[in-house]
């Protein structure tokens, strides 16, 4: 037997702040090479999806193969709409972050195409389980940024009453669950809603994302377990930034496998998509939703993007990446290659761009300007403060009722004695 | 009116509520086709359909993460989780989640959920089938925690758990599931049938949560329990000559604190009783309440007879359980102060 | 858009107790004809390990193909008689827990070939993380019964003081971990140690053991993730018995996919191995184990067998499933291949393999004889009450010396009153 | 000795026990490289590579299951839970393996692991970046739970948590990393370098598990707080006017009764702090001991000051946390008792 010591790998990204960056070992197959099966399809005919990469947008701005979804001029320039919104928002969130007027903030630079393009293959009624970065789905879903921004500014107006980590946001209206701070929690809950539909003879689908970090999770197994074992009409995406955090993807083994072929083992279809190539997003949400609408269960989803963005306004991520890398992915971003489609085929202009986005960033300060007018993170301070003891329960119960009296005693008091 | 044993009476509860109600299904571990490893789900597949009465993975987290995602849908998904020594993995679902799920969403998502467990030892049943972990849950709040101590009870607040718009943990002392075991091992066990509270309506009916049952009045000291304690407690009360008031709490969380005032006020003097270990048990927090409401009342320092701070060890159970014997010893110990 | 309803998928065995037993689409690929290739193989180059099965022993009892480990005869008999023994052991033991000299027992018959030939092709120094079926791993390092009897009756001797259940064996003299009543638990907790081992520059490595109901806990894609991020020096094995109490395996997941397949989506090398071939069992778990002392990290094995036994003296299986399946198992019974073999190669004999059944029923009674010479459970009573509050932690607390005190009272008390 | 923060303090005690015992190994989500998203493992990859200091994937309860079997196989991991809200995933792997390892082998496997995780609110961190989930731990036998409130102690105690043979949780309460906050969230903040307990020697030392601090003598009331309520309750002590005696408890379990008995005896009366929500917190714990030893010497019902039973709001934060004033009133109705 052999008896060379044995020693523990630790898995390490390849460059560091202050090295140059280097992504030669992204494999990136061309666009349209990949075969669309039908999506009633046997899954084990599928195992080799979880290494393709579909992939639409050429280089050239042209949609090619059998996954291009054939979406019109005006559906493409409403997807374009959405993320350049999504985009200004994020970028005027984060400011107003910095200028104190709020906590927290998280943006979804450079994943855009991936909540805006879902939430519009998706059918409106379906049910989404997000993580913190697919506020795309909000957006394409129409929901006035007011509301969230209400939310982010915990001010008079927010839906959550000041409960809730900015931009944890809730909305039932608009199909979108609460939003947890825990890691990967919604994904069963996604399949759960999915088994309930299906149970309640329903044809509404459910959705759930996680980041590749979250993977690694309990939660994840959970999902595709009762996914698979109770066939769930659910779309399960990973969304794979190549970031959790500070950690690389390799930690949530990445470098031993794509998070697509997480579901071989599990008997569930997969399909590995190019996350910034908006025609891609679409294609493979639609296909999937197909599936599930028809009974055919759950796929998983791994979009293959990068965290353009700082993990959340807490982060720096120059600590522990290069700076450039960003610039550089090599499969550009959302917005710049559904634009050079559009132009591409001849439905766009850079003019027309320039306009949209000055439309866009209007858009975000009127309806700033409408909810800076409900107050901003404790400017003024809330005013509720007996609202924290509602909706423990759904009655408030005799404990809470004696606290709740206590806290506003103590208030008084405080204010008396003018503490 | 029927004789049933435990089980037969939270089968029923089952059973009723999931015949008024289409969105009630039952799922778990060994409940769909064989009715459970104790048998409370027998008969519920075959009468309803393996679409309402299902097996499970075997994963704790993912049952109740996905009973958090039906009841997200709309309906009222009542799980079992073998033993509540297994209960641990699904430990984030419930807190993090099904607990603070209607707080987070200001209302507009909620989990009403049951989760059914069987808990307590004096089985065999070694550290790992023994464990009352209810004080980890009544810690929590947006969790309501139930524990019944007989047929009648267990049905009709079975029922109202099941009805419960938010997410209810219903324990089950397995070692009352066929008779009210009052800590005497030695000694044959009484089976429900020659028991008042094995009287068991087969229609509906409920029973609030949030309300303690004087099981004996009495005018010396204050005996408060639950589960299986509540009959080592009237056992330990008889055996102890002393005219004490034994109280079975029912429902840990909402608590019936004014039952408890009340009677501490009138007898001034107390002994809390569970089964759990006893740093940081349930107990505590009774005692707590106790002396802040009834300072001026107490005569003695409240006593807690529970499990040893150690696990449940399979050879001396019966030196762990809190049997009738060290339970009336403590009400005498109280009485002489 | 499709809206006709959605259903519920609920798994469910072909057959129920009343059923004829229905093996049908079991598919048993011939013996042989599955390539072995290096221990130091790429895993994406071995995927589809996961879909095949490993069977040396064909139905003439001959070893063939490239996974014949080509044992000596010698090591072939003594494998027998781990077997032999193991199975003897369960009978008498399950016996008397019908007699009432202890509270619980769990057989593993049928899956002898597992714990037996695994414990002979790892090392004595590897380190075991089983779950509570494989027995034959302590039979073939060489417990001794007595020891494992002790534990069972909870008597004087047992070496974990009647604290645990019986069965739940721990023996750190025989690298035989503390068994756990959680399910899966042990996973992790076996790519730690061989994490450990792997940071220490040792040159041991560890196994674990689940079954297939318990791949369903979070516990295994933790292990599985963290085997696979850092490489861990760790054997991975999944008993398929096809039940887990009541419940079959399609309901965790097995209907969709083969176990094995579970390692792919975490880029880790699976073989799917007849778990009833005692030769095939030692050959893929040389191989993983190969692998794993040279740094190549871990392997997942599913042995595919039949849990001829009741779940436990607890359960009856008659309950769900039909009484019949055992006999029936299209890959028959590990014992009685290997003698077959044995018999065939012209190195034993029907009298030869009765005399080692009586020489191993002796050794049983025999050491049974030792056992109860210590107290069987209940009898005599226990007489050390006060360990109990000895290792909740390596000095014994405060609290816990009052506790102990008062307990000790309390028992002194009740003689003196006669309770 | 250096001026330390309460992070760097932390991060000097996994320095030196890296560098005392090569067994010492720290992993956790973002620790490596990057040195942890509060910075408290800074520097020690470099230091000593990324075999003996790395992150972990997102997983705490592979964390902690990877980290149980470590300590089987003879090593001391620490490991980092990035936030204690977090913990629960790990929660079957501390409460029935680690906790229980010892026990159930009979000494033959243990699991000598610290977990260091970040507890508390008050830097609007809403419902899952400020809970203290410590009274769910403080249930289980065989972990030990402690909480530092100053970088002196921090570093002693973790010391001594790495070097236990046992599992340590140990919480680190993030609003005090800093500096002493002691509530008054509207004024600036005192750093630690002007602080006495920031004076803390660069070489080894440690501080024995199960000793509380007597922090402010006093003579009329004792009150009994840990983590950044100790620097609430030294400000409340101050500005109730009442000659209070504040103790630290530092380590939850073991816990350091007799410091308490004696100083409650003395005193008479009692208030208990604690940001965790009251129902079952760990304050119920302390209540019933003290009533228990010191009955006949308390002048009024003990008092708790705790967290609502409610989750934590965002923006409501300052009305949750128990600051000094609540505690300076508690101070003075017991005193008027
Ligand atoms: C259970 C749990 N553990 C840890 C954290 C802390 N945390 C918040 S975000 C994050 C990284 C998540 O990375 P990934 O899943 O890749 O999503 P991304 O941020 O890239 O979208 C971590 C570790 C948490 N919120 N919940
Ligand atoms: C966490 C947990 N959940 C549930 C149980 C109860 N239980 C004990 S054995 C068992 C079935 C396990 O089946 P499998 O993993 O297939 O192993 P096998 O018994 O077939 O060897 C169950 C559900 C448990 N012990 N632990
Ligand atoms: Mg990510
Ligand atoms: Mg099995």
């Amino acid at each position: 037997m052999k008896t060379a010591p044995l020693s523990l790998h630790i898995p390490e990204p390849k460059t560091r702040p202050g090295d140059l960056v280097d992504f030669s070992d992204i494999q990136i197959p061309a666009a349209g090479i990949v075969a669309r099966p039908a999506s009633d399809i046997d899954a084990a005919a599928m195992r080799d999806y979880a290494y393709a990469l579909i992939r639409v947008l050429d280089d050239k701005g042209q949609a090619v193969g059998e996954w291009n979804p054939k979406l019109s001029a005006d559906t493409l320039r409403l997807g374009l709409r959405h993320m350049v919104l999504t985009r200004e928002f994020d970028e005027r969130m984060m400011k107003l972050q910095r200028q104190g007027k709020t906590s927290f903030y998280i943006k979804c630079t450079g994943e855009e195409a991936i909540g805006v393009a879902q939430a519009m293959a998706l059918d409106d009624k379906d049910m989404l389980f997000p993580s913190y970065r697919q506020q795309g789905l909000l957006v394409a879903r129409g929901c006035p940024l007011v509301r969230l921004m209400n939310q982010i500014f915990s001010n008079t107006q927010d839906n959550l009453k000041g409960r809730q980590l900015p931009i944890m946001y809730s909305e039932p209206d608009y199909g979108f669950f609460s939003i947890s701070g825990n890691l990967g929690t919604q994904y069963p809950q996604a399949v759960g809603w999915a088994m309930a539909s299906a149970y309640s003879g329903d044809t509404r689908i459910a959705a759930g994302w996680v980041g590749d970090g979250s993977t690694a999770e309990g939660d994840f197994h959970y999902a595709l377990t009762f996914a698979s074992v109770y066939r769930a009409p659910v779309v399960l995406n990973v969304v794979n930034n190549q970031w959790a955090i500070s950690t690389f993807q390799g930690m949530a083994g990445g470098e031993q496998a794509t998070f697509a072929a997480r579901a071989v083992g599990y008997g569930l279809p997969a399909l590995r998509v190019d996350g910034n190539d908006f025609l891609a997003v679409y294609a493979a949400t639609e296909w999937a939703a197909e599936r599930a609408r028809n009974n055919h269960g759950a796929t998983l989803i791994e979009l293959y993007t990068y965290r353009a963005a700082p993990h959340s306004s807490s982060d720096d991520p120059a600590a522990y990446r290069p700076a450039e890398e960003a610039k550089n992915w090599p499969l550009g971003e959302p917005i710049e290659r559904l634009k050079k489609h559009l132009i591409a085929i001849g439905e766009w202009s850079e003019e027309r761009h320039a306009a949209l986005v000055t439309e866009m960033t209007e858009r975000v300060m009127e309806q700033l300007k409408e909810a800076s007018s409900h107050g901003t993170l404790g400017n003024p301070p809330p005013n509720d403060p007996g609202s924290m003891f509602e909706d423990v329960l759904k009655e408030v119960p005799g404990r809470l009722l004696i606290q709740r009296e206590e806290m506003l005693a103590l208030r008084a008091a405080a204010a008396q004695e003018g503490v | 009116m029927a004789r049933m044993n435990m089980i037969q009476a939270i089968n029923s509860a089952m059973d009723i509520a999931m015949e008024r109600d289409p969105n009630v299904l039952v799922f778990g571990e060994d409940v769909g086709y064989f009715g459970g490893v104790f048998r409370a789900t027998a008969g519920l597949q075959k009468k309803y359909g393996k679409r309402r009465c299902f097996d499970a993975p075997i994963s704790e987290g993912g049952i109740v993460g996905a009973a958090v995602g039906m009841g997200v849908y709309g309906l009222r998904p009542v799980v079992e989780i073998q033993f509540s020594d297994y209960i641990y993995p699904a430990f984030d679902q419930l807190v993090s989640e099904a607990a603070r799920l209607r707080y987070r969403s200001a209302g507009g998502f909620t989990a009403p959920l049951t989760v059914r467990t069987p808990v307590g030892g004096g089985i065999f049943g070694g550290q790992t089938h023994s464990q009352s972990p209810e004080a980890i849950f009544t810690h929590v709040c947006g969790l309501t925690s139930i524990m019944p101590s007989n047929p009648y009870d267990a049905k009709g607040l079975l029922l109202s758990a099941i009805e419960d718009d938010d997410p209810v943990i219903f324990f089950e002392p397995k070692r009352i599931y066929n008779g009210p075991f009052d800590g005497h091992h030695d000694r044959p066990l009484t089976p429900w049938t020659k028991h008042d509270l094995g009287e068991v309506p087969e229609e509906y009916y409920k029973i609030e949560l949030g309300k303690a049952k004087i099981v004996r009045p009495g005018e010396k000291v204050t005996v408060i329990c639950y589960g299986t304690m509540v009959h080592v407690c009237l056992a330990a009360a008889e055996e102890s000559g002393i005219d004490a008031e034994v109280i079975d709490l029912r429902s840990l969380l909402p608590l019936d604190l004014d039952c408890l005032v009340t009677s501490v006020k009138k007898t001034g003097r107390c002994v809390i009783v569970h089964e759990a270990t006893k740093t940081c048990g349930y107990g505590a927090e009774l005692v707590s309440l106790i002396q802040e409401h009834c300072f001026y009342h107490l005569e003695a320092p409240i006593e807690r007879v529970t499990g040893w701070d150690t696990p449940y060890p399979h050879a001396y159970e019966w030196d762990y359980f809190p049997g009738p014997y060290r339970v009336s010893r403590a009400i005498k110990k109280v009485m002489e102060e």
